[in-house]
């Protein structure tokens, strides 16, 4: 049994044993173990020269990994939280995502960029954010964010042995909230671009990932209680994503609620949503709808509130159920 | 009234002190404070310590979320609020800045009412513990983004100088933060455009658990103004007469003109790095007790005592008078209504926007 | 008669003789007159304390514009090209957007930021992008890409007496290829978050917005010659978007065709679809669909293939009629 | 080799040069270089300048969208070639770097190849003109955002480091790059890191149009090194053999382990900033015509004929050679079919992602 978090350090001490080129890079990584411990154990077991704790800046952080990638390490990069990605952005759209491409493909960047994100923990305006859309809208990036100690792990190796810049979110207000028996077996991966569907239902289709799917697979098993039976799907792998696990799903049901916490507009869910009316609009028996953050800063004191929690998931089944 | 301070030499490498650690003065220039001024100066210090430490209880007892401690940093921060003339100059603090904005003026209801996510709160309890801001007091409100603050901070001073205004600005972080690129972009243009403002680097030598020594090359910070065409001062930041000197002439100094500068105050952090921090994990506890033998509060009573200007009883006094207004400050916390939930939707913009308000209606019912 | 590009200058000469709190700041803005010569001129009539060459630093001219702002200037800032942005990003997001919202509206950052947008320029990568997603998708920006130069006067001007922070995004290809007769009343503003009904129609909606008008209009102009009558949209403003203006079009027609040339993904065309779906699926005889920029980092060979030109469009718009 | 120059003095105030406007040798150490080199460093600068008319050329004629003069860059870019190890340590370039690549061994098919956006071009034509890029010359292709190669630069290099490859990195930019957030946070991590990389700043004092004094408060760039604790040495940017025996000490340093130095060029831009500009708007002709009399061709010609090492016979040959040549390669590009259609889709990432794969079908029919 172990909790998010731990799969995080435990994933890393593995695939840092099984590859050399592994390298783990940070604020605060090294001695500290990371702030949520994400890299515990990882200096003692490796030295500085493989988990190397960083100066104050995200622009060196993901450049260096960059350059790092290039010349044939596979740096694992921690932004302590995913709200300070920004001042490393630059870095990431116009270094990280198209190197490649802009190549020819005689250069690329096999990286991972790690990030605990989500509200939720009393952390205000900057510990709070969800910045998935800015990743998903960046050609070149691909983006996970899984939600259980099991995907994490067969998620995060495959991140690792990807050739592209991975971005790698973690529910951090799930950090230690779950724990499971997780795969021992060091050659346990999840392909990127496949969801999980968690509950098979007949009345509707509730989709969600990363922290969210806390709230809305509560509100699953409210609805359960109710006689209500809601098909579950965790995407998971936000770019690529699985559009056809979700077509299939809301094409015989007819009837979808789309959860995400980062702010209403331009929400990944808009991409769900419009996809989906834009495939199979005529299996629709009722609208899309987005149950998402609100289109504010993340505040502090309505920490909880902010969040879509079950049950705001729940008047939308509702809304969905009577349309 | 600084005349003849006006000669500090920047760069020097030994940093600048006034004050021994008995408490005898060694500057080779006279003392010009008062001894009503010397006498604030040393009670906002203890204040400032004593809030501290009620930080830490608050934070124990669920009633802040977190808290970073700024005992160990009060020398240059008490300083800095005496250095610039308030309510005219321009703030622009970090998170561990508390023992600056309490001397600078802030009521402590004002200070905890932001720390503790009250209603009362002016900026309406939207960020977390650690966030000051002032209208009244022109004290920036900052983001928690590192350095975010510096860039906002050139550009007011910036305003001031073309608008000729004759305010100055002055703006402090950690030695961490002089790493990231806003710090660069910032005081790179300040330098460029001779801006009155001063820097102010509260260098404790760690980011949280990175040890300055891999935050940079440079042995100090205060030369990296040698990169800006600025002077940089390297100032003893456990002597906050020290701290203040220098950074009253470094505020005149932009005040007239001659651009901006940037200080080093080399702090000790007697803390951990914050309440969600076990600093003990990567720093020894004999590191932390040598520390704490350099209290830039004990040097300052010292010297005050030596000058006949304070006395256990002063002490005693003063502390329990303290403690009292945190406890009225908190007694009217306590009766404070709920932040209410709609303040949730205010103050993205200066209107509430159409999505907005339907969000607002949708969620409120 | 005037280009959209010289209507940039001579309204940004009006605003600051109106208000001498209006400065201008950018690289290359003073004598040179910026790159494109959208302040032409100013230096010469303001001198050099409200026309502001400033170092080679995004951020330092965002994070600069916010001080300015709050000590009572009003900042009208240039990017050299929206590509270049993500230097200055972070004070964007972190600064600029929310400084009303967490000082509880004691501070606030009226600014504005200016910006050249959009490919078909032979830019390649980094001087053809159209990052207004990451605005729009920013609680605390407003965002405008207008397309004709009347509505750069109007909507330039209502930026830069907006107490908020204003992303002001210009059509680089069409600089210079519309000429018009603007008005020329100095109080001549056009509020945020109206569109513009270009054409009545009764066939489907078209919808665009910026550089993409061109073709759009180009396409809406093709389809009447084929008698297929288009109602063709300018939405002009993102956040806030003229949502009503849009659900009465497409609830009458029934059909829409949506294009903009940002990437596919979390373009902005996805939120305005997913909200047409979610508010008046009813009405829809067919999906609305989306025509935008691929999903590639912009390429330079292929420039103008890259863009959603009229060809697209008009397959998108016999699918969505034969639908 | 060149174990006597081992004492370049950093933060001098004076630009370090070793031959004379009129081309003598006034170095107080021996030259080392053998004449061979010298006449290919000299026939490397010469063939840039060529190559500088012919892109002005091709771009007035169409054939190329866009051009970045590097004329009156040519010394430090060539010297930084002849100063690293080919095929074994790595450039990060910027876009006004094309004596530098073209010394270093880049061909002039490949180059042309690039800058007209040919079918024959090895990154597929995906980027505007001035953008090189080479796999087996290390040659790291950068995007058009200013700085913004810097950091990946410093990511190699603490690789090399780690890894102990015995490599180095060598990357330039111009001046206005340096006010960057990105230059700061690269260089850095570079000092405190100690990594084997040289950072050249080639100084033209115009980032565009901007003038130097603006762009910061520092009299030199060499000086901003002082801020990252490393060694900073200013440099004659028209004095190829100067630039050459500096970044040469440096690139060994870096190699020995002593870690990374920035060396700044002080270059002259002789053209426009680009095609795009019209440099008259913001200097006049007389600074030009001073500017071109110090041209570093010249003054290296002057040296080289000094030592009876060249002749305008030889001159003259040269030029022939180097013109029919580059016709050669142009005649290849008029020969090559067009860019595929189908190329914009592939390379985002290593496989086609599904949705790519549907854009492309739908696209293509
Ligand atoms: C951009 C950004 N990155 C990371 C963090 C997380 N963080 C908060 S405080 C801190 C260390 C700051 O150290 P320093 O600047 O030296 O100030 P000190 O806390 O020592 O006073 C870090 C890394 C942040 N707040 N912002
Ligand atoms: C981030 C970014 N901002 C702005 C630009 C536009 N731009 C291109 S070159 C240039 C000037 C660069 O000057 P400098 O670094 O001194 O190099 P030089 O051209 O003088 O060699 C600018 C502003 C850019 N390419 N990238
Ligand atoms: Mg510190
Ligand atoms: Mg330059």
């Amino acid at each position: 049994m172990q909790t998010i978090v731990q799969t995080v350090a435990r994933t890393l001490a593995e695939e840092m044993r099984r590859d050399d080129r592994v390298v783990v890079m940070g604020e605060d990584v090294g001695k500290r173990g990371g702030v949520f411990l994400a890299t515990e154990g990882l200096f003692d077991q490796f030295g500085p020269d493989r988990v190397m704790d960083t100066p104050l800046s995200e622009a060196a952080i993901i450049g260096a990994a960059v350059g790092m990638a290039v010349h044939g390490l596979r740096p694992v990069a921690e932004i302590q939280f995913a709200d300070y990605i920004f001042p490393g952005f630059d870095q990431l759209v116009s270094q990280a995502a198209k190197l490649r491409y802009r190549s020819g493909g005689i250069f690329h960047a096999p990286m991972v960029v790690r990030m605990p994100a989500g509200g939720g923990v009393k952390g205000g305006h900057h510990h709070s954010q969800n910045p998935e859309s800015h990743f998903i809208h960046t050609p070149g990036l691909k983006v996970v964010y899984p939600s259980t100690p099991t995907d994490i792990k067969g998620l995060l190796k495959t991140a690792i042995r990807d050739e592209d810049p991975v971005i790698f979110m973690e529910p951090k207000r799930l950090y230690r909230a779950i724990k499971e028996d997780v795969p021992e077996d060091i050659e346990f991966t999840i392909p990127l671009g496949q969801a999980k569907v968690l509950r098979q239902g007949t009345d509707l289709v509730l989709i969600s990932y990363g922290g969210s799917m806390a709230e809305t697979s509560k509100a699953a098993e409210e609805l359960a209680k109710q006689q209500i039976s809601a098909e579950l799907i965790d995407l998971r792998s936000l770019m690529p994503w699985d559009k056809e696990t979700v077509l299939k799903s809301v094409a015989r049901l007819g009837r979808v609620v789309l959860v995400s916490e980062s702010p209403h507009t331009l929400n990944f869910m808009s991409e769900v949503s419009a996809t989906i009316c834009e495939e199979i609009l005529d299996s629709l028996l009722a609208p899309p709808i987005r149950v998402t953050g609100f289109d504010t800063p993340y505040p502090y004191a309505q920490d909880r509130e902010y969040l879509p929690g079950p049950n705001r998931i729940l008047r939308a089944v509702q809304k969905v159920l009577e349309y | 009234m600084i005349a003849d301070t006006q000669n500090f030499k920047p760069f020097n490498p030994d940093p600048i002190a006034v004050l021994s650690q008995s408490g005898d003065w060694i500057a080779p220039f006279a003392l010009t404070l008062d001894d009503e001024t010397l006498k604030t100066i040393y009670k906002h210090m203890l204040a400032a310590r004593l809030l501290d430490e009620r930080f830490i209880k608050l934070q124990r007892s669920g009633k802040m979320s977190f808290v970073a401690p700024h005992s160990g940093h009060e020398a240059p921060q008490v300083a800095a609020a005496h250095a610039i003339s308030k309510g005219t100059d321009w703030l622009f603090p970090y998170y561990r800045d508390y023992a600056m904005t309490l001397a600078l003026g802030q009521s402590v209801l004002e200070i905890l009412a932001q720390t503790t996510g009250s209603r009362l709160d002016t900026a309406k309890a939207r960020q977390m513990p650690m966030h000051p801001g002032s209208k009244t007091l022109n004290i920036f409100t900052g983001a928690s983004a590192i350095a975010s603050h510096i860039p906002p901070a050139v550009g007011t001073a910036i305003s001031m100088k073309i608008r000729e205004t004759g305010q100055a600005v002055l703006t402090s972080f950690g030695d961490g933060a002089t790493s990231e690129g806003d710090f660069h972009a910032a005081i790179n243009y300040a330098g460029a455009k001779g801006a009155p403002i001063v820097f102010l680097c509260e260098n404790n030598r760690l980011a949280i658990s990175v040890d300055f020594n891999k935050q940079t090359g440079s042995e100090t910070i205060a030369i990296k103004a040698k990169a800006y065409g600025m002077p940089g001062y390297l100032v003893d930041g456990m002597d906050v007469l020290a701290c203040y000197y220098v950074l009253k002439e470094c505020v005149e100094n932009a005040r007239a003109g001659l651009g901006p500068s940037l200080v080093e105050a080399q702090v000790m952090r007697f803390g951990a790095h914050s309440s969600a921090d076990d600093d003990t994990v990567y720093r020894s506890k004999e590191e932390l007790e040598l520390m704490r033998q350099r209290d830039p509060i004990l040097r300052m009573r010292r010297f005050l005592e030596k000058q006949g200007l304070w006395s256990d009883k002063a002490e005693e006094k003063f502390i329990k008078e303290t403690q009292l207004a945190f406890q009225t400050a908190l007694d009217t916390l306590a009766e404070a209504e709920k932040v209410p939930l709609e303040w949730m939707f205010d103050d993205v913009y200066a209107e509430l926007l159409p999505h907005l308000a339907q969000q607002k209606k949708e969620f409120l019912g």
